[in-house]
Order: C-alpha cells, then structure tokens, then sequence
C-alpha cells in the first residue's frame, strides 16, 4: 500500500515545494480518536503497539534483574547442595504448592480479563480483575504464614539465625540426615536466598496488587470498556510475568531433594 | 542562498533582521511548573542539562580536590578517609550522574524523536518520570555526602563495603540504584521510539548514525543496569543483616559481586561511549559536507560494540583469583570488541577524503575526540593483554585509560555536541572564537594531566593512593598543573554558552548547513517540533537533497 | 626560560631518580617490558596514523582547496582493510599476554615458598623457618620464590612494581605468585586493591639479598620455631592428633604424605591436595567428604587465624609419616592434659 | 538485530505508514485459557510428584524442565506471545540469551578454577 509515498524515495529529484515534508494523512489507518489517544502518536495502532513493546523491554529488564539471583542460587546450590537439600525441606510442599496453584489460578483471571476487556465486557472485568486481586491476596497470606514459621523457628538469617535444627534434627523429631556444623552454617545462605527471591517476587505482587486496585476502579467506571484496552493488556503481562517468576522459584526453592537421602 | 566560499559553512541570517520565532518549546508556557511538569522532550532535555551540568562541577569540584592533596607526596591536605572520599564521590557522580546521561539524557533526548520525524518519545511521561528519578538519585548522593561522605570507591568491592566500612554505604547504593532505573527508562524508551515512532520513509538505513548509536546505548542500558541494581541491592542487604553472600567467611564468595558488578560495569563503559561515537558521526559529516564513509559499516559496529559489550566483563578481573582458561577467553573477547571502534575511527577519518572542511568549534573538539579515544582505546588493548594486565591494573595506568577514553573521548564528544547542537536548542550562536579558545584549551590541558599518568602508571604508582613515594611527585605535578588548566577549560564554557542565551546571534534554522532532519525545522523548535508529519524521502547526510531544497526556498526565516 | 626554579629542581631530581620506566629487578620484567615496547609502538603507530590521516586531510581538503565535496559511498576493501589489520595486531596482544600470563602465574616447581597474610592494613610475611616481618619482604637474589598468599579481611593486592608482578590476596582463599629477583636492592611493595582507611600506608619494602646474605639473615631473624614446628603445637593443641593420629582405629584418615596426593571423596570425584584444599577443609570439612569416612571432623572455622591455619597447613605439608604425630599423643597423655575432642556420634552445636 | 530492515533503499518500506512489525490483533478465547490453566495446573502437580522420586541428576533437570514448559506456554498464551510480532519474540529471546550469556560465562569461571571446589 501507500506506493503513492514510496515513490518519493529518489534523492536526485527536485522538490519545488518550499515544505518538502509532506503530510502523512492515511484516511485507512485513521482510526477513530478514542479519547485515550496521545497526541504524538500518529495511529491507535501505534500507540497501542508501542505500549506493548515498552512493557516487554521492561520485563526483559526484570529477567536480568531476577537472573542475577537466580545465578547466586544455581552457584550455591552447586557449593553447598547438601545444605540447600537440608533447608529446603524446611519449607512446606504443601503450602508452596497451594501457592502455586493460587497464582496460576490468579494468572487465569487475569487473562479472562484481558479477554473482558477486548470484548468490552465492563461486569465480567471488574469481576476477573477482583478475582486475580484476590488471589494474589490470598497468596501473600500463606507467604506471610511461611515467613512467619521462619521467623519461629529463627529461620531468618541475620544474627537470630539458628543452625541446630539441622545439625541435630532427632531433637526436633525431624527425620534427616544430621548436617556437619559448618555446612548447616550454608543453609543460611540458602534461607537468605530464599527471602532475597520470594521477597522479591512478593515486593512485584505488592505492587501488582496497588495497580490492580486502581485499574479495577477505572474499569468499574468504564474506562476500558470502549476498545481501550492497553492498561489491562499491559499490566496482564506484568502479572504474568510475576507468575512466570514464581513457576521457577516453586520447584528450585521447595523441591530441592523430597526424596529420602540413602 | 548558499554561503559565499571561505574558511567556514556558518549562514546566519541577517541579523539585522532576523528574530528568534515567535512560538517556541521555550516560551510555550510559562513559569516553574510548566518546565517540571513538562512531557516535552526538549524541555526534559534542558532539565537533563541542567542538572548533569551541576553533577559535573561538583565532581570536578572533587578532581580538583584529588589533584591538589596529590601534589605533594606526603598526605598534607586532608586526611585519608577524607581523600578516599574524595574519590569516591569523584567516581560515582561523574560515571552515574554524569557521564552516563550525559549525550543520551540531553542530546538524545532532545534530538532522536525531531531526527525520527516524530513528535515526541513513545512515552513521555516516563521520560519526565526517569528525569525525577535521576533527581532522586542525584539528591540521595549529595545526601550521603552531606551526611559524611562514601569511602567504597565507585566499584563498591565486597567485603569492604559490606562489612568493613561505616560510611554511607546504603544511601550511595540506593542513590545509584534509582539513578539506573532512571537510566533504564530512558533506553526503553529511546528503543520503542526507534522501534515505532519513525516517520513516514524513514527506514532504519536512513537513520541518523547518532541514532543508531543511541540504539545500540539504549540495548545496553536496558538489558545491563537491572544486574547492577540487584547487585548493589544485596550489597545493602548483606549490610544491613550480614548474611553472607558475599562473605567468605559465612561461605559466600566476594568474586560473585565482582561478576555482577562488572557485567553491568563493563557494558556501562559503552553506555558512555557510544552516544558519543553518535554526536562525532554528525559533526564529521556535516564539517566536510560528505556522507559519512561506509554509513552501514558505522551503524552495524554500534551495535557490534553493543553485542560484544556483554562478553568481556571479566577483564577487570583479570588478577582477582578467577581462573586462567576463562580469564583467556575474555581477553580474547576483549581483543574482538576493541575491533569495531577502530572501523568507526578509520570510517570518520576517511569521512573527510575529498570532503570539503571547516574547523568550526564542534569539528575541533572531535578532532580531540579521535585522536585522545584512539590513546584511550589503544592503551585499552594493554589492559585486555593478560601479561600487561598484571604490571598495570590497578595503577595509575588505568586512570589514565579511562579518563583518556571518558574525559578525552566522551567529554570532548559531549561538548562537540553541546557547540553543535546549541543554536538549535536556544535558536543562538555561541562566540567562536572564545569557543576555539576553549576547545584549544581543553586539549592542552587535558593532555597535561593525564599523559603523565601513562608513565606513573608503568612506574607503579597505585591508584587511589593518598601518599605516594616522592619520586613519582614531578609526575603529578605535572598532572595537577594540566587539571587547573583543564578546569578552566571546562569553566570558559559553562560562562560564554550561558552569555549566549541573551547576547548570542540568532542562529536561524540551519547555520551549519546540514542535513538532519531536525535542521529543517525552526530554532528553537516548536512544542510538537513539525508542523506537518515529515516524510524521509532521501539518504542520510544527503547534501545534494539540501543543495536542492536550499535552492528552490524563498526565505530562511519565515 | 620562564621555569619556575622548584620545577626545574624537579625535574633534576627526577630525572635522576627515576626514569620512564621501572627497573628491571626480576627474571619476568624484560618480557613484560618487550611486551609493552610492543604495544606502546603499536598506539605510537595507531595514533599516528590517525593523526596524519586527519591532518592530511584538513590540510588537502579544506574548504578552501576544496569548496565542493565528492561523494564517496564506501569501500568493502578499505573496511576490511581496517578490520583485518588492528584485529591481527590485537591478536598478537592477547597471544603474548596469555603466555606471560600463565608463565607469571604458575611458578616454576623448584620455587621456594613464602607466605604472606595481608590484613588492614599491613603486609605480614612469614618464612617456612619461622621468620616473620611486617610490611617488608626479604628474598635471595636468583631464586625462584613464590608467595602463597591470603587475606585476612578485604581484598588487598600485593604489587611489585620493579618485579612487574601483582595479584590479589583475597581473603577466604590462597593466592600465588611467583619471581625470580635478578638484583639486589631495595624495591617498593605496594597493596593496589583498595582497602579501606589507610589503604595508602599499606605499603613495605623488598629487600633482595645475595644467597648469602639472606642464609645469614635467616639465621638472625629467626624466632627459634619454623612454621611447620608450630603448626605441629597447634596440631596437638586442637585436638587434631586425636583422629589424625595414623593408628588403626583413628577416625580420620592419617594425614602422612597426603600433601600432592590425588583423594577421592565420597561422591566419587578426585581432588589434588594442595595448601588451598588443606586450608578449606580445615575450615569446610564437610564440603569434601574423603571416601571411606563419615563427616564428623569439626569445623575450625573462626577459632583460628590465618597465620595458624598456615602454620598447619606447613605441618602437614612436611608430614611424611606418622611418627612426629604420634610423639605429640605421648607428650599429651603423659601430661594428663588430653585435648579436648568432641565425643564421638556427637558434633558440636554451630553458635552463629 | 535489524531483523526487520532489508529494504536499504527504502522505498518499498514506508515504515509506520505499514509496520512490518504490525500484527493482527488476535483475540484469544476463554476456552483457550482454560486448556493452557489446566496444563499448567496438571504440570505443577507432575513436578511435585516428581520431586518425590528419587532419580538421581534427573530430579533437578525435570523439573526445570517442567518450568521452563510451563513458562513457555505462559508465555505464549496468556501473554499472547504466540500473536505477536517478531519483534516482540525478538526481545524476549534476547532476554532470555542474556540471561543465558550471565550463566554460563560465570559458570565458565567457577567450573574451571583450580581451586577444588568441584
Ligand atoms: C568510556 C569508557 C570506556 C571505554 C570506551 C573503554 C574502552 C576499552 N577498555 Fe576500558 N575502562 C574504563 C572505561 C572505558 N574503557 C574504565 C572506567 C575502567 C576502569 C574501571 C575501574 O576499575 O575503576 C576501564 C578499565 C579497563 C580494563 C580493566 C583493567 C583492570 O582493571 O585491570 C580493561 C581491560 O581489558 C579495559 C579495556 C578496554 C578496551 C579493550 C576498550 C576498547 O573498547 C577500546 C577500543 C578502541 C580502540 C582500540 C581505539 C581505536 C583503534 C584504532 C584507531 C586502531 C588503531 C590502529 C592500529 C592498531 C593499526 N578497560
Ligand atoms: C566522567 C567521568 C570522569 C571525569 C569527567 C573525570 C574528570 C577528572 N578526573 Fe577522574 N575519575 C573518574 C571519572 C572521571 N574523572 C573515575 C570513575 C575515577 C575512579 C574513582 C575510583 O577510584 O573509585 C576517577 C579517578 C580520578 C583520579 C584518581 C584518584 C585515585 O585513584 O586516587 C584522578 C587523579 O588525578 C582523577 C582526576 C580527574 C581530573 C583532573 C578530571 C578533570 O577532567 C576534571 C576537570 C574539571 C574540573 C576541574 C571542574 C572545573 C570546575 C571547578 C573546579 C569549579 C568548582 C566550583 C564549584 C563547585 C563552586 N580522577
Ligand atoms: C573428630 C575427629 C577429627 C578432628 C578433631 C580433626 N579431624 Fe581432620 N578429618 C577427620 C575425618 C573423619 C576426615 C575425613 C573426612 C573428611 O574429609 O571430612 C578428616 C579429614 C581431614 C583432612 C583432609 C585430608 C584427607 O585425607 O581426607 C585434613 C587436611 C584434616 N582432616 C586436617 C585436620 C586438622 C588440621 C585438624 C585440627 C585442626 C583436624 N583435621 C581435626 C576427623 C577429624
Ligand atoms: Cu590493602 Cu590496599
Ligand atoms: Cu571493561
């Protein structure tokens, strides 16, 4: 299309005209104006695509920022595994996995919503987006359940933080290998970890969560009902990309070694 | 129209009279708010400017501290934690709150979207926001400076910082933890702006090489600074609760923060490079009136630079304990990446085969950018060579290096741009010859300051030194007397571009005669830059196409 | 000339005092040197180039010589030109650096050895016979000498410039490096790493002596134990001897000529016993399990210093057999003072 | 990484005008989501199944495996990966490559150190 403008390209040819830069007006991308529309871009389009693009960088950004963790674990885990198989059987499959099932569940809302959105469904969005904040709700509780055992059982790491649980389980009627004292001193590297990763994952969630307050109250007034659906698009992937982040912090922080050492 | 033949290709209008246009991006709006709540991207620019402009003279304020306790060998000027954070704070707010926005947050902010024929960046008010950011950066280093100062050395080496110093350790690490998020949101958003906001015609072969460079700053900061902020995150975390990431003794390992550190840090030296390399493209091009020598060869070393900046980290490293075989493959690395810097060299110097050249003040300045970043960059591959390596690094050898390649190349690539691009950003022309002066002056002295520093550096005086041996005291003599002179180099600037707001000859649109689209509009631009969406519908740099316009337009100034 | 009177004294005096570059003090500096001569020609010819290239061209094709410009696009020729060229003057950099690299960094096997313990902020350095000096270095002249280094706290680096060596000591973990001094002299030791407050003053001086002269300041300077000998003390003082003993029923293995052997731990993988092995398991044993023992030795982590551990470390190194052991079981049990050893099946509670 | 930049004459690539990039906005059913919350709820469970059997190196390999499965489809489908432009495919992979870049030259380093901690 647009062969018209193409065939301007040659270099050589005069342009008589003092304004040589000519208007791009295209009748068949104009689409309406929404009232969302920012002036600089040329087309909704655009607009909408550039958003969308901006929201991947930044998650790329967030990659590198959660990889840079991800590499400390995968070295320390590699030192020090039979103080990360140790700790890790502190923490409970049980709950862990619960909170994995909650979030993909909340991930799920939150893409019927995007879907609420696109077919311009205001009920069915404020209601997905209410569920999805309402699961990450719920999954913050049972973290903070977990934190706090941790905190119990001076799991923490920091100067409260106690080894004998692991170099002598029997005395906490725990069913493990005893750990040489020098390696149960590692599992609080591991711990620390644990709370570096998890406690980042739940500072993203705590934020999502914030946003998600204020979307849902712009979608009750009706603000995405209309065709503009980039928010939600946009914080959809944010969401996501938290869920995507938890999918791997499940199994390398819980299922380090469930089966029974020989 | 065109200019008669002489030493120059600067046409000013009449000045008699010409006037500033009427509407402007400056005179929009009025008062505070209006520019602090701007989403204008020539505003937010000119706030860039100021503030990074602030950020420089203090830390020359603290180099000038450096060289003066230096000058004498025993430690008679202050006391040793005082010089440690002398340096400290020279280093980290001339790589964070300078250097590193230095083109892109000002130059580039100001200028990709007019180069693109856009009317502004993708996202403005993130370009505002990453300006607050910067702000809040900028505020909490001065704040841990009021409070007494950092002493960790930009680099922040673990267990030092973390266990071993009381200073403001955290509130330095935060500061530069926001500044990169600023950082960050700037390159996002010159990458979707590349991405989408082009206009009509303009296909990414006809780019700009200084946005092309931009692009390639921009990868780099996006994908580099969010492993700097985990860093220096556990860095404050490891303080605060002393756990032992990076503690040895609790079984962590120190190098691990080197590695995190330095693959940011080592793509950070690129960050500040390469904007640069952009400004150089322009103001070679349009001082010899030629299309830069191989246009694609310039952009694809960009991005090459870019590429291979991710691979070589580890050659700061070299004698820290990592292991010989991964220590020969990033030398070797280093090796290829040093490559693509010298193809832009040689295409800039063989720009100005059969060109037609003035000496106009940017012009010199990137003269001094060529000749000081060849040092700069050659002395570079003594760094990346193992054997070398271990006789130089951490000597003065290496602060020569990088202010060769900092000071002498992106320093001097900034004030080109500044000179260049300033009768588009305030509509007026600066003093030339008092430019000149200027230019001359830098170059002189900057020479005189960080020459010497090669030698003292093979002798092995070791840097961050507050008393050194009294053989190595001429030496520095000589450098202390350079940096006087290369601070009132820096000072002549400062004064006469700020007398040029008001007293300065009206510039016109297009003074030097050149291509780029942002030529074609007014100085100082309008809010929304163009009246009408542009369409691109020749190369870059064609002088012919502005033969041509130029010919076939009544007026200048209309 | 209008030079100042004290520059011009300056300049006298530093050209008398030092040159453009360092002395040559050791075996390795004349190969660094010819390495640098290279590189210093190869940006003396770079720069130059460059230069003449840009004032060649500003002189010929000035505006005023020249008022129209020519179009030129490029030249695939020229590109590769300047690819192929610094990229080949690059690789013979790195080809030559790697192979200094490795020779400055791996000693010779005949290398006598000296330990240095860098701490804020001072240089402690201790001879195998027990000499120790702070912030100085003695070493004889035509003789390889490697230093096995450690920190205590931060990363501090030891620099000889006049030798062209450095490296890193690190803390956590033994560092080497290795010379051969050619002349006798003094020479500045400088720590390069930053390392805190008076990171500056954590400078000493090398001292090269003839051989003998450093056999008779060996003999001077002696404290009367060697490293080896009070490592033997502290074997017996913690306990050590109590399962190292070499006997049949010891709980861990006899440590007799286990310096240089090849161990195969409990997960199968072989392991070179050298001082950084011996030191870690000292502090981590568990994290390298011996095949054929349980994990039950302590950790001493904490409870010694560097400068022990490297006594230790000494000790075992010299440990050919088991009988200096066994002598150090007999003086304990005859005093009544048994070391104290944990009970066995019972570990010590870790205090964090 | 000019993937979508062949045309250097420029004149058969008006660019915003027709964004190469440009893809059809592709609405994607509920139905569909509930396949993809489904497989990813069945995978959850299957890791930590797994993790209960002892199968040596494998244990850990599965079930980055399974995440990394799991992650794909993520992404592919609740965050519409699989309708988008190249460009965005692009990006991500060039995360993920860095991300990649960070380990394994680190690893590099730690793996083949003399010091005999492997
Ligand atoms: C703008 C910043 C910048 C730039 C662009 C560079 C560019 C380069 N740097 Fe530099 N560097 C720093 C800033 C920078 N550096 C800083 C700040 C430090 C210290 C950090 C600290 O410890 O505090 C440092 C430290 C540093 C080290 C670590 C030293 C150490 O700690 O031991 C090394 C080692 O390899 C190195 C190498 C290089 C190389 C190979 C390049 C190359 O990219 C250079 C490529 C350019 C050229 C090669 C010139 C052009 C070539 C020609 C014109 C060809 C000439 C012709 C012929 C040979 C025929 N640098
Ligand atoms: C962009 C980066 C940049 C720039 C521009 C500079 C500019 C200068 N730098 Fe610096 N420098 C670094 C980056 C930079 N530096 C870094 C990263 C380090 C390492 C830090 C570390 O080890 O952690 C370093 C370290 C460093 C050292 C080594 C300190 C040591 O290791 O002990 C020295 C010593 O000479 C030095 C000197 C100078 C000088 C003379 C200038 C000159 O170019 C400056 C000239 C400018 C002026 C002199 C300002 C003029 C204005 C005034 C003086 C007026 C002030 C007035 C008021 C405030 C009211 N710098
Ligand atoms: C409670 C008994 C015990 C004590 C006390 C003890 N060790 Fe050990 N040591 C062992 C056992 C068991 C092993 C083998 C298993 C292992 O590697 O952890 C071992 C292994 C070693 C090794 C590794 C070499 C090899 O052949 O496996 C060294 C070196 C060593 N010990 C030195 C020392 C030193 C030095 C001390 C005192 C400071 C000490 N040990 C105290 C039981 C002990
Ligand atoms: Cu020790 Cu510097
Ligand atoms: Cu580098």
């Amino acid at each position: 299309m647009d062969n018209a403008l193409a065939s301007t390209g040659l270099t050589t040819q005069p342009a008589p005209d003092p304004h040589p830069h000519e208007t791009a007006v295209h009748a068949e991308h104009e689409h309406v104006a929404l009232p969302q529309h920012r002036h600089h871009f040329e087309t909704e389009e655009q607009q909408r695509e550039a958003g969308s693009f901006g929201m991947w960088l930044f998650l790329v950004t967030e990659i590198m920022f959660f990889g840079g963790m991800f590499f400390a674990y995968l070295l320390y885990r590699n030192w020090y595994y039979p103080a990360f198989a140790a700790a890790s059987s502190q923490l409970s499959v049980p709950l862990g996995g619960t909170n994995t099932a909650i979030l993909i569940t909340s991930g799920f809302c939150m893409a019927l919503g995007v879907w609420a959105a696109e077919v311009r469904r205001r009920k069915m969005l404020v209601v997905t987006l209410i569920l999805t904040t309402l699961f990450g709700l719920a999954f913050l509780g049972i973290k903070y359940d977990e934190y706090h055992e941790k905190y119990e059982l001076h799991h923490i790491p920091g100067n409260n933080f106690n080894v004998s649980q692991f170099v002598n389980p029997a005395a906490y009627g725990i069913k493990e290998e005893p750990l040489a004292p020098d390696m149960a001193q590692k599992t609080q590297i591991f711990f620390f970890l644990y709370f570096a990763m998890t406690g980042m994952h739940a500072v993203h969630l705590i934020i999502g969560i914030g946003l998600l307050f204020w979307l849902t109250w712009r979608a009750h007034r009706g603000d995405f009902s209309s065709g503009y659906v980039a928010p939600i698009e946009n914080f959809g992937l944010y969401w996501h990309f938290i869920d995507i982040v938890w999918l791997f912090l499940f199994p390398l922080l819980y299922l380090i070694n469930r089966h029974p050492l020989h | 129209m065109s200019a008669a033949i002489g030493n120059t290709i600067v046409s000013l209008p009449d000045q008699s009279t010409a006037q500033i246009p009427r509407h402007n991006y400056i005179n929009n709006e009025h008062g505070l708010l209006s520019w602090l709540l701007t989403s204008d991207h020539k505003r937010i620019a000119i706030l860039y400017l100021i503030s990074i402009t602030f950020f420089f003279f203090i830390g020359g304020a603290f180099a000038g501290l450096i060289r003066l306790e230096l000058l004498t060998p025993q430690p008679d000027l202050v006391s040793s934690d005082t010089y440690n954070k002398f340096f400290t704070m020279h280093g980290i707010i001339m790589i964070f709150l300078f250097l590193v926005p230095s083109v892109p947050a000002t130059l580039g902010n100001f200028l990709i979207p007019i180069m693109l024929g856009a009317k502004d960046l993708a996202f403005p008010k993130i370009n505002l926001l990453s300006w607050y950011l910067y702000m809040i950066g900028g505020t909490l280093t001065l704040t841990a400076l009021v409070l007494g100062g950092v002493d960790t050395g930009w680099t922040f080496t673990t267990p030092l910082s973390t266990h071993y110093l009381n200073t403001h350790v955290i509130t330095a690490a935060t500061a530069i933890f926001v500044a990169g998020f600023s950082s960050i949101f700037t390159g996002l958003n010159f990458i979707v702006t590349i991405h989408r906001m082009r206009c009509p015609g303009m296909t990414w072969f006809r780019m700009p090489l200084f946005v092309w460079a931009h692009y390639a700053a921009s990868l780099l900061m996006v994908l580099g600074t969010p492993v700097l902020a985990i860093a220096l995150t556990l860095v404050a975390l490891e303080r605060l609760f002393g756990i032992g990431v990076f503690d040895p003794t609790k079984g962590g390992d120190p190098l691990l923060f080197q590695h995190l550190f330095w693959f940011y840090s080592h793509p950070a030296v690129y960050i500040m490079i390469l904007p640069g390399m952009g400004v150089i493209s322009e103001v070679i091009s349009t001082f010899s009136r030629k299309r830069i020598f191989g246009y694609t060869a310039v952009a694809f070393s960009s991005v090459a630079i870019a590429l291979f900046g991710f691979f070589v980290w580890e050659h700061h490293m070299f004698i820290m304990g990592v292991s010989s075989y991964s220590a020969l493959v990033f030398s070797l690395l280093t090796m290829l990446v040093a490559v693509p810097s010298a193809i832009k060299i040689f295409n800039w110097t063989f720009t100005l085969q059969k060109g037609s050249i003035t000496f106009e003040t940017p012009m010199l300045y990137a003269f001094g950018f060529m000749g000081l970043f060849t040092i700069g960059g050659l002395t570079g591959i003594f760094l990346g060579s193992l054997g070398m390596d271990i006789h130089l690094t951490e000597t003065y050898f290496i602060v020569a290096h990088f202010h060769f390649v900092m000071v002498g190349g992106m320093l001097m690539a900034f004030l080109a741009g500044i000179h260049f691009w300033w009768p588009k950003m305030t509509g007026r022309m600066y003093p030339e010859s008092l430019s000149k002066l200027a230019a001359v002056t830098t170059f002189i002295g900057f020479n005189l300051t960080f020459l010497p520093q090669f030698i003292l550096g093979y002798l092995g005086m070791p840097r961050r030194y507050h008393a050194y041996p009294p053989e190595f005291q001429v030496l520095n003599v000589l450098s202390t007397a350079g940096a006087t002179v290369l601070g009132f180099g820096y000072m002549l600037p400062m004064l006469y571009l700020a007398w040029s707001l008001k007293y300065g000859a009206i510039a016109g649109n297009n003074p030097w005669q050149a291509t780029g689209l942002e030529w074609q509009i007014q100085s100082p631009p309008l809010m929304e830059n163009f009246i009408e969406t542009p369409v691109m519908d020749h190369e870059a740099y064609d002088y012919e196409w502005l033969a041509n316009k130029t010919r076939n337009e009544v007026t200048t100034v209309g | 000339m209008g030079l100042s009177p004290v520059l011009w004294q300056f300049l006298v005096k530093w050209l008398h005092s030092s040159s453009l570059f360092p002395t040559e003090a050791s075996g390795i500096s004349p190969y660094v040197d010819a390495l640098y001569f290279f590189l210093v020609a190869m940006t003396v010819f770079g720069t130059a180039l460059v230069a003449a290239l840009l004032l060649a061209f500003s002189i010929r094709y000035r505006r005023e010589k020249s008022p129209v410009a020519t179009h030129v696009e490029g030249s695939t020729l020229l590109e590769a030109t300047w690819t192929i060229i610094p990229l080949a003057i690059f690789l013979v950099a790195f080809v030559w650096g790697a192979l200094l690299y490795f020779r400055i960094y791996n000693p010779p096997a005949n290398a006598m050895n000296i330990y240095v313990v860098g701490k804020q902020w001072m240089w402690k350095a201790e001879h195998p016979g027990g000499q120790h000096e702070i912030n100085a270095l003695h070493v004889p002249m035509g003789q390889p000498v490697q230093l096995t280094m450690i920190s205590q706290d931060v990363f501090h680096s030891l620099s000889i410039p006049d030798f062209r060596i450095k490296r890193e000591v690190i803390p956590g973990r033994y560092s080497t490096v290795w010379f051969e001094a050619t002349q006798p002299g003094t020479y500045h030791l400088f720590c390069t790493q930053y390392c805190g407050t008076q990171h500056s003053g954590m400078v000493g001086e090398v001292t090269v002596l003839t051989p003998e002269d450093y056999e008779k300041w060996l003999q001077q300077s002696t404290s009367g134990m060697s490293l080896a000998q009070n490592g033997e003390r502290l074997f017996s003082s913690m306990g050590c001897n109590s399962c190292h003993n070499g006997t049949a029923a010891a709980r861990g293995p006899s440590l007799a000529g286990v310096y240089g052997s090849k161990l195969t731990l409990t997960d199968g993988s072989q392991i070179l016993v050298d001082d950084a092995y011996l030191r870690d398991t000292i502090l981590n044993p568990s994290k390298h399990v011996t095949a054929g023992f349980a994990p039950i030795m302590p950790t001493y982590q904490g409870q010694m210093s560097e400068d022990g551990l490297i006594d230790l470390v000494e000790f075992i190194k010299n440990m050919q057999s088991n009988y200096r052991v066994q002598q150090t079981l007999v003086t304990a049990e005859s005093g009544e003072a048994a070391p104290t050893t944990p009970p066995p099946g019972t570990t010590e509670t870790g205090k964090p | 990484m000019a993937h979508e930049t062949i045309h250097t004459d420029g004149t058969q690539d008006p660019m915003n005008v027709t964004n190469p990039e440009h893809a059809q906005r592709h609405i994607v059913r509920p139905l569909q989501y509930t396949y993809v919350f489904g497989t990813l709820l069945l995978f959850t469970g299957i890791t930590i199944g797994v993790a209960y059997i002892d199968l040596k190196w494998a244990n850990p390999v599965i079930a980055l495996g399974i995440a990394c499965f799991q992650a794909t489809i993520g992404i592919l489908f609740f965050m519409h990966v699989a309708y988008q432009s190249r460009l965005i495919k692009i990006t991500i992979g060039v995360g993920f490559f860095l991300f990649l870049v960070l380990v394994t030259m680190t690893m590099g380093d730690y793996v083949s150190r003399a010091w005999g901690m492997w």
